[in-house]
């Protein structure tokens, strides 16, 4: 017997069809890997499950019984529990308020059973071995502490049918591996596991088999020991993709002479740290480490984010206090939040791309067409508003706006995360083509992978790897490698917290 | 009565039962002295010229009052028509210790248990502009009934009791208003042939008088006559000059910017009759010759026109009454005390280095408040 | 606006697939309140003939002009989003009419330095709503809100309560007919829509506001002054709500203490049944004009109709209430 | 630091300051008389502005508060005046303003319209009914009703009982899940339903009880002035907002405490009746006010603030 089964779903926001024909059944005990690009469907897929979304068509079983999930109420009395990509979390309430936040236990029935409340709370986080955050807001807390807490408030509810969706993207190496077991832990106790990354190592890992899902359709599922990982890419986005995995062989150049930028005493306020930062004219700076360890922090602080910077552009001091003064030295910055940082979602695609060029620098006569389509970006009109393109073509979009400015240095926060392959190609081809004429580019990202390749895509490279607001290892030439990454980001003694 | 902007009472809120205002009883008030009195004036609304004219009519009565130590104190206190406040504001005077209390309510019927504390402690109450009726207080208000009595009258006579009149109220709802809307029925009862078309309030505000006077226009074919309240004159003017179309015979207003304009029109047939700021100066009068322990003759206290039982008011006539030439002894001049029958030309006189905004105003004289005393 | 009619009739006969004609139906912003006016039209011609004649229909536009002048501060204070709202355009408007008034003192001839003097003070209300929105964070719905007892307090402590002065010809010429309906308060508020109409889609700074509006952390990173382009938008509205006092009292002829006071709702309400969203980012002068519309025309039919009071306001009420449930709900919480 | 935290911290030191002062330019001020006269004055607004917080708490807003009090004080007036005892009248009455409340309720929670406007229109309807029972101001309470409230009970101001019971109200709301959940929808509404919590009722509930509390304080008032009047309570609707502002409750939902709206709608009162004492010129008492609340909003919402945006 199945756990759960789905049959033709069928999903459509207005004219966006976000599922035409999604099926796939999964036995208790089993854990299913969902494998798509942005947009495929993968989410809405999950959010029809958890009662969020009201599906158009389709029919959905849950052990062998037809039934259609009303509310994520019921949803959750049906015993299916899902992670959100975009977090559940309420930041103003503690997080044992928040783990227990779908079944609050009570006293006499009526109030709230504070003390009960702590105790759930605590034994969950203790098996993570995260009882520490017991009493602080989740306001207070890392993004990856964030996403355990997620999961965890997904283990409580016990769930018979548990989706997880995207929570790995933001977590420690050593979380992921908790995150496993626990789910092994699921699957001995007979819950079949929907498990939805963008990570393929995990998803080898974790996984029994997978399902590909490509603009909305489930392509295929197949056992994962069947596949390997080029074929599954392939059938992910409907053509080759061989040419994704590059082979870094070679040395990469490092670039001397008069620096482009530099920062003496950089501070990163959060970490009290201070040192020197430099970046060379025509430079891929890839800036590694583990996730809140101050990476965004430096780029943040650079743009003039935390206050006043003295830098040195081009031999010229300047004091940098706001973005706005960072714009004006011609320098770019670019978040990998989207919907928060990125996006004019209600305006269209040319003002979108006009932002800072025309009213910020004042030179008008933008071809908005003609940039789009030299990004690539999938759009009909350059009147359409942003919102209705798809996450990736966005990002490209807010990419296009610093291009078109063609800025000295450009910063990036991480700006691929959560975009699917072939939308991430087209993005390191930009920069690296922004790299050729001069410009350096100062790249966070949270993948090791990515900032590899591009290092070897980039005529001149250096990886800075972060620990605690410091920069604890300089990787040049032959030494950039992932291994090399991983092990400079945990220094021994701090593998585990 | 134009002043407020706020609702206040037509029935009598009055918990207790009738009587005459500290009359007989010998009064407790003023702590026996005959100078130095500490004086609260509590104005329950503060938005418009005839209000601020009101109020600085008090305190301008007051100055020679406190140079010659007859007054210690005079406390001002205004609320935005604000019941909670005013009652706050009562309540923060009584407890700096004033001998007398001066209200213009925000509220007639919504001063009850304050005033009965007030009482309590031994304070003269005087209720100003805007009736009230509380037994145990004084009442010292314009005449409405009065006011519009005299227009009425005019408009019935200046048609020969027969045609078609619209009526712009004031503020529905509003005591003064009620009075003179009985008091306006009261009087055209009496002419069967005058027909009232229709009758909309336009809330003592040019610019609403102005748009609903045009909407009558456009809704009704002729019209004979206007029978106006105060300070929309000006508004109802407009609405005929817009239509081009020329005023009948209508009621105007008081205040000098209609008086002026009504001079530059020659051929518009209309009146206006005061209804004085001063009311609050002449309560004040009152309200000292009282706390210094004067008795008032017993016939110079009128039925409240809130609470026809309770006989504790000193009504204040209208002082002028506006006609093109004066004509003291026309039939609408009848039983008015110490009321005037001016011609225009006095009465835009009488405004020189006035604002269009300001209102005929005039104040008893000590002679004529001397005349309500034993 | 008969015109807009038009326009909007064509389009949505000119779509062919009637499920998507009726979805244009639904969407497009301007049509509800075309609609809702001219049912109101009618239905105040049948209750009292007469009702939509020129001259009926002269003064309705007139009144509704000084609303939609009012209106289009709100707009541009709602687009640029943030929660962003103007309590206080009922209070600076009486503050204009009331000073306006006691500038002019009666000489036409003062008039332009009242026109200064106004636009100065205005935009000084302006500047400490945006300074304690923008540098010390205080919700605009508060700021403004509170502006509103300061504003109406300065005005008393200014006039002593005591609007001085005779408005002179040149300024109660407003109210004055043109031909049929048209009135100079109907060319003047079309003029000012027409003027920031262009300010808000052709220059640089309307075109920043859309952005900051849609994404205030985006519109930072991109180098826009958010704080600067905020403060103006609310200069602007002051200055706007100064003038339209100045032009409430040239219609009415008289200033009164908070004769204004109203204005405040009845321009964000003008606003939202224009099809504007509360969220910023998006929203139309002309739709802020054609929300005036609706409102002064449910009023004046109420008016005709002769209710007491209580029962209009009632009607008011329900009425409003009707427009907001058909036309500015948000989506379904379940997709 | 961590009393800085607490949202209600900076109202409390105004709200002592103002006190301070009062009682240093009126002696009598502290008195049993002049503070029960007082308290009799502000309960209403204390009420009302109890309600409006928990509705705050839910993200949302309610500018009707207003009209409820007029139209459960024009009930309650009349009912009395139809001979039923104050008990029954009373209850009557703030049943009738629950209605209002309950229509605020549905119309935003299942309608799902913007709350501003929506309690914009509702305002203009229960003001409208309340004018329509009421046209003009009259009729008068029980005598025993108004002289119990305007004097002690057990050796306590009687308006005391009123502000306790809201405030009791919610203390009991706030140990229930309600509370939680109320907090978890001012924060997010999409996560609150995401998390099974029913928001449409949630909200509808706010709405109703913020009317409930309200309905105490309209009967309050009602003690206060002894009679009925349509347009009585009118200036609430606004000031129980600033009220809550002034107490640190955020108007983005989520994050504030009832005990602040209690002290925020004092602070009002005290400075009014500051700007009363220190003998202020007539004419300048409004600006002066005004002013004093503006430096006081700007006082505890730079104390209790959030971060900025980008950082
Ligand atoms: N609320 C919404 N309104 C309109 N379109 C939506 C909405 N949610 C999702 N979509 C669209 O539906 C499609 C599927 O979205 P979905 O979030 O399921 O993709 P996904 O597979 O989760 O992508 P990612 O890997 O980035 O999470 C996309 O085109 C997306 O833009
Ligand atoms: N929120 C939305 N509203 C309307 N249309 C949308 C929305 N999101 C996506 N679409 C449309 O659906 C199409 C598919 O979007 P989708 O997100 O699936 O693309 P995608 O495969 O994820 O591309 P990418 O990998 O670049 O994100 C997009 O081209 C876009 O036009
Ligand atoms: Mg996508
Ligand atoms: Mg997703």
């Amino acid at each position: 017997m199945n756990a759960l089964e789905c049959r033709r779903i069928q999903k459509s926001f207005g004219s966006v069809n976000a599922l035409c024909d999604a099926s796939l059944s999964v036995r208790p005990g089993e854990i299913r890997a969902i494998l798509g690009g942005n947009g495929s469907g993968k989410s809405t897929l999950a959010k029809i499950l958890g009662g969020v979304v009201r599906p158009n068509q389709g029919e959905i079983k849950l052990f062998d019984k037809t039934c259609s999930i009303r509310s994520p109420r019921h949803s959750k009395r049906l015993g299916i529990v899902i992670t959100s990509q975009e977090l559940s979390l309420f930041t103003n309430h503690t997080v044992e308020t928040n783990l227990l936040m779908c079944d609050i236990p009570r006293s006499i029935g009526v109030f709230t059973n504070r003390a009960r409340v702590k105790h759930v709370g605590r034994q969950v986080m203790d098996e993570l071995n995260l009882s520490h955050l017991i009493g602080k807001t989740v306001a207070e807390l890392a993004a990856n502490e964030q996403y355990m807490v997620e999961f965890a408030k997904a283990l409580i509810q016990k769930p018979k049918i548990l989706i997880v969706d995207e929570i790995t993207s933001a977590l420690y190496r050593e979380e992921v591996e908790l995150v496993k077991q626990m789910l092994f832990r699921l699957k001995e106790n007979g819950t079949a596991v929907l498990f939805i990354s963008h990570r393929m190592a995990e998803i080898y890992s974790i996984c029994d088999s997978v399902t590909i899902m490509r603009n909305g359709e489930t392509v295929a599922t197949v056992g994962i020991q069947e596949k390997n990982e080029n074929e599954l890419l392939s059938m992910m986005s409907g053509r080759d993709v061989t040419d994704v995995i590059h082979s870094h062989t070679g040395s990469v150049a490092t670039a001397d002479g008069p620096p482009l930028l530099m920062a003496p005493q950089l501070r990163l306020s959060r970490f009290g740290t201070q040192f020197d930062f430099r970046v060379q004219p025509g430079e891929f700076v890839g800036i590694a480490g583990l996730q809140g360890h101050g990476q965004s922090d430096l780029v943040r602080t650079l743009f003039g984010m935390r206050g006043s910077v003295h830098l040195k552009l081009e031999g010229q001091d300047l004091h940098v206090s706001s973005p706005r003064k960072a714009v004006a030295a011609r320098m770019a910055f670019i978040s990998g939040d989207r919907e928060k940082e990125g996006v004019f979602s209600v305006r269209s695609l040319s003002e979108n791309l006009a932002a800072v060029k025309e009213l910020v620098m004042g030179q008008t006569g933008l071809a908005a067409d003609a940039v789009l389509r030299e990004q690539g970006v999938k759009f009909a009109s350059a009147k359409q508003p942003i919102r209705t393109l798809s996450g990736g073509n966005q990002q490209k979009v807010v990419i296009g706006r610093w291009l078109v400015t063609n800025p000295k240095i450009l910063l990036a926060d991480d700006p691929t995360k959560g975009i699917d392959v072939q939308a991430r190609l087209d993005v390191h081809h930009m920069l690296c083509r922004l790299i050729e004429k001069g410009s350096s580019v100062v790249f966070v990202s949270s993948d090791d992978e990515e900032l590899v390749q591009l290092a070897h895509m980039a005529p001149s490279a250096r990886i800075l790897v972060m620990y605690e607001g410091k920069i604890v290892r300089v990787l040049t030439g032959l030494d950039i490698t992932t291994e090399n990454i991983i092990s400079a980001s945990v220094p021994r003694g701090a593998r585990f917290k | 009565g134009a002043s407020s902007n706020q609702g206040t009472s037509s029935q009598a809120g009055n918990s207790e039962n009738v009587s005459t205002a500290g009359s007989g009883s010998t009064p407790t008030w003023g702590h026996g002295k005959k100078s130095g009195f500490v004086i609260g004036f509590a104005n329950g609304y503060f938005g418009n010229t005839w209000r601020s004219q009101f109020v600085q009519d008090v305190k301008n009565a007051a100055k020679p009052l406190e140079a010659d130590g007859t007054i210690k104190s005079l406390q001002v206190a205004n609320s935005n028509a604000d019941v909670s406040q005013q009652i706050n504001q009562l309540n923060t005077m009584i407890n700096s210790g004033v001998d007398a209390l001066m209200i213009d309510p925000v509220s007639a019927t919504s001063l009850g248990p304050i005033i009965a504390k007030a009482k309590a402690k031994g304070i003269l109450v005087v209720i100003t502009n805007d009736p009230a009726a509380y037994s145990g207080t004084y009442a010292v208000v314009g005449n409405n009934d009065a006011f519009w009595r005299i227009q009425a009258e005019w408009i019935a006579k200046q048609l020969k009791g027969k045609g078609q009149i619209v009526e712009i109220t004031g503020l529905s709802g509003n005591t003064a208003d009620t009075i003179r809307q009985n008091a306006a029925k009261d009087v055209l009862s009496k002419y069967p042939n005058i027909k009232v078309l229709a009758s909309v309030p336009g809330k003592w505000d040019e610019a609403t008088a102005q748009s609903s006077m045009s909407t009558l226009l456009s809704t009704y074919k002729n019209i004979d006559g206007i029978l106006e309240q105060d300070v929309m004159a000006e508004g109802v003017l407009r609405a005929y000059e817009d239509a081009n179309a020329t005023p009948p015979v209508m009621t105007g207003d008081y205040t000098f910017g209609f008086l002026r304009k009504w001079k530059s029109m020659p051929n518009l047939n209309s009146i206006a009759v005061s209804y004085a700021p001063g009311v609050g100066a002449d309560a004040l009068e009152f309200t000292i010759d009282l706390l210094k322990g004067k008795k008032l003759k017993s016939d110079s206290l009128q039925a409240n026109p809130l609470n026809p039982n309770l006989k504790n008011t000193i009504l204040i006539d209208p002082p002028y009454v506006v006609t093109k030439d004066a004509n003291p002894n026309a039939p609408w001049m009848k039983n008015l005390k110490f009321t005037k029958s001016i011609s225009l030309e006095e009465a835009v006189k009488l405004g020189q280095g006035k604002s269009d905004g300001a209102a005929l105003d005039a104040f008893l004289t000590q002679k004529q408040v001397d005349s309500f005393f034993q | 606006m008969f015109k807009l009619v038009e326009q909007q009739v064509k389009r949505i006969i000119s779509v062919p697939n009637k499920r998507l004609r009726w979805s244009i139906v639904r969407n497009n912003v301007y049509l509800p309140s075309v609609i809702a006016s001219l049912v109101l039209l009618g239905l105040g011609q049948v209750i009292s003939p007469g009702f939509a004649d020129f001259n009926n229909i002269g003064n309705i536009l007139a009144v509704a002009s000084i609303l939609a002048i009012a209106a289009v501060g709100q707009t541009m204070v709602i687009v640029s989003g943030g929660e962003g709202i103007d309590l206080s355009v009922g209070a600076v408007m009486s503050m204009g009419a009331l000073l306006g008034a006691s500038f002019i003192h009666g000489e036409a001839s003062r008039l332009p330095i009242a026109v200064v003097l106004l636009v100065l003070i205005g935009a000084a209300i302006g500047y400490i709503n945006g300074f304690g929105i923008q540098w010390v964070g205080i919700p605009p719905l508060v700021m403004t809100l509170i502006m509103t007892s300061v504003v109406n307090g300065f005005t008393v402590a200014y006039t002593k309560g005591q609007p001085s002065g005779a408005i002179p010809k040149v300024l109660l010429a407003v109210g004055q007919p043109i031909v049929g309906p048209i009135r100079w308060l109907l060319v003047l508020a079309i003029a000012i829509l027409v003027a920031f109409g262009i300010i808000m889609n052709k220059t640089s700074y309307g075109k920043r506001l859309f952005l900051i509006g849609s994404n205030r952390n985006a519109a930072l990173l991109s180098g826009i002054s958010v704080r600067g382009t905020v403060t103006v938008t609310y200069m602007i509205s002051g200055v706007i709500g100064a003038l339209a006092g100045l032009i409430l009292v040239g219609y009415t002829g008289n200033a009164q203490l908070q004769m204004a006071s109203d204005y405040t709702l009845l321009s964000i309400a003008a606003v939202v049944i224009g099809g504007t969203k509360l969220a910023g980012g998006e929203g139309t002068l002309v739709g802020a004009a054609l929300g005036a519309i609706v409102l002064t025309m449910l009023t004046s039919v109420l008016v005709a109709v002769g209710l007491p009071q209580g029962v209009r306001e009632l009607v008011q009420g329900l009425t409003l209430l009707l427009i907001l449930v058909a036309y500015s709900r948000a989506p379904r919480l379940r997709q | 630091m961590n009393i800085l935290k607490w949202t209600t911290f900076p109202v409390l030191v105004l709200v002592i300051v103002m006190a301070v002062i009062n009682s240093v330019l009126t002696p009598g001020f502290l008195t049993m008389s002049s503070l029960s006269g007082f308290l009799g004055s502000y309960a209403p607004l204390v009420c009302a502005a109890v309600g409006s917080a928990v509705v705050l708490f839910g993200g949302g807003i309610d500018i009707s508060l207003g009209s409820i009090v007029c139209l459960v004080n024009v009930v309650f007036i009349t009912m009395q005046g139809y001979g039923w005892n104050v008990l029954t009248s009373a209850a009557l009455a703030v049943l009738v303003g629950v209605g209002v409340g309950a229509l605020n309720g549905f119309v935003i929670g299942f309608l799902r319209v913007n709350p501003l406007l929506t309690t914009f229109s509702t305002s203009s309807v229960a003001a409208g009914v309340a004018l329509w029972i009421m046209p003009t101001p009259g009729g008068q309470a029980s005598m025993d009703f108004v002289t119990w409230y305007n004097g002690n009970w057990l050796g306590i101001p009687t308006p005391v009982y009123f502000i306790a019971v809201v405030w009791l109200l919610w203390l009991f709301l706030s140990k229930t899940p309600i509370g939680i959940w109320l907090y978890a929808l001012g924060c997010d509404e999409r996560k609150a339903f995401a998390s099974a919590i029913s928001v449409a009722w949630l909200q509808f509930f706010t709405y109703v009880f913020a009317a409930l509390a309200t309905g105490i304080g309209a009967i309050a008032l009602t003690g206060s002035v002894g009679s009925g009047d349509p347009l009585v309570g009118l200036p609430i609707s606004l000031n129980a907002i600033a009220a809550c502002v002034i107490g640190g409750i955020s108007l983005m939902g989520g994050r504030g405490d009832s005990f602040g709206a209690i002290l925020g709608a004092l602070f009002l009162g005290l400075v009014s009746t500051t700007v009363l004492a220190a003998h202020v010129p007539p004419f300048y008492q409004d600006l002066v006010s005004g002013v004093i609340v503006l430096l006081g909003v700007i006082g505890s919402v730079s104390l209790s603030r959030k971060p900025k945006l980008v950082s």
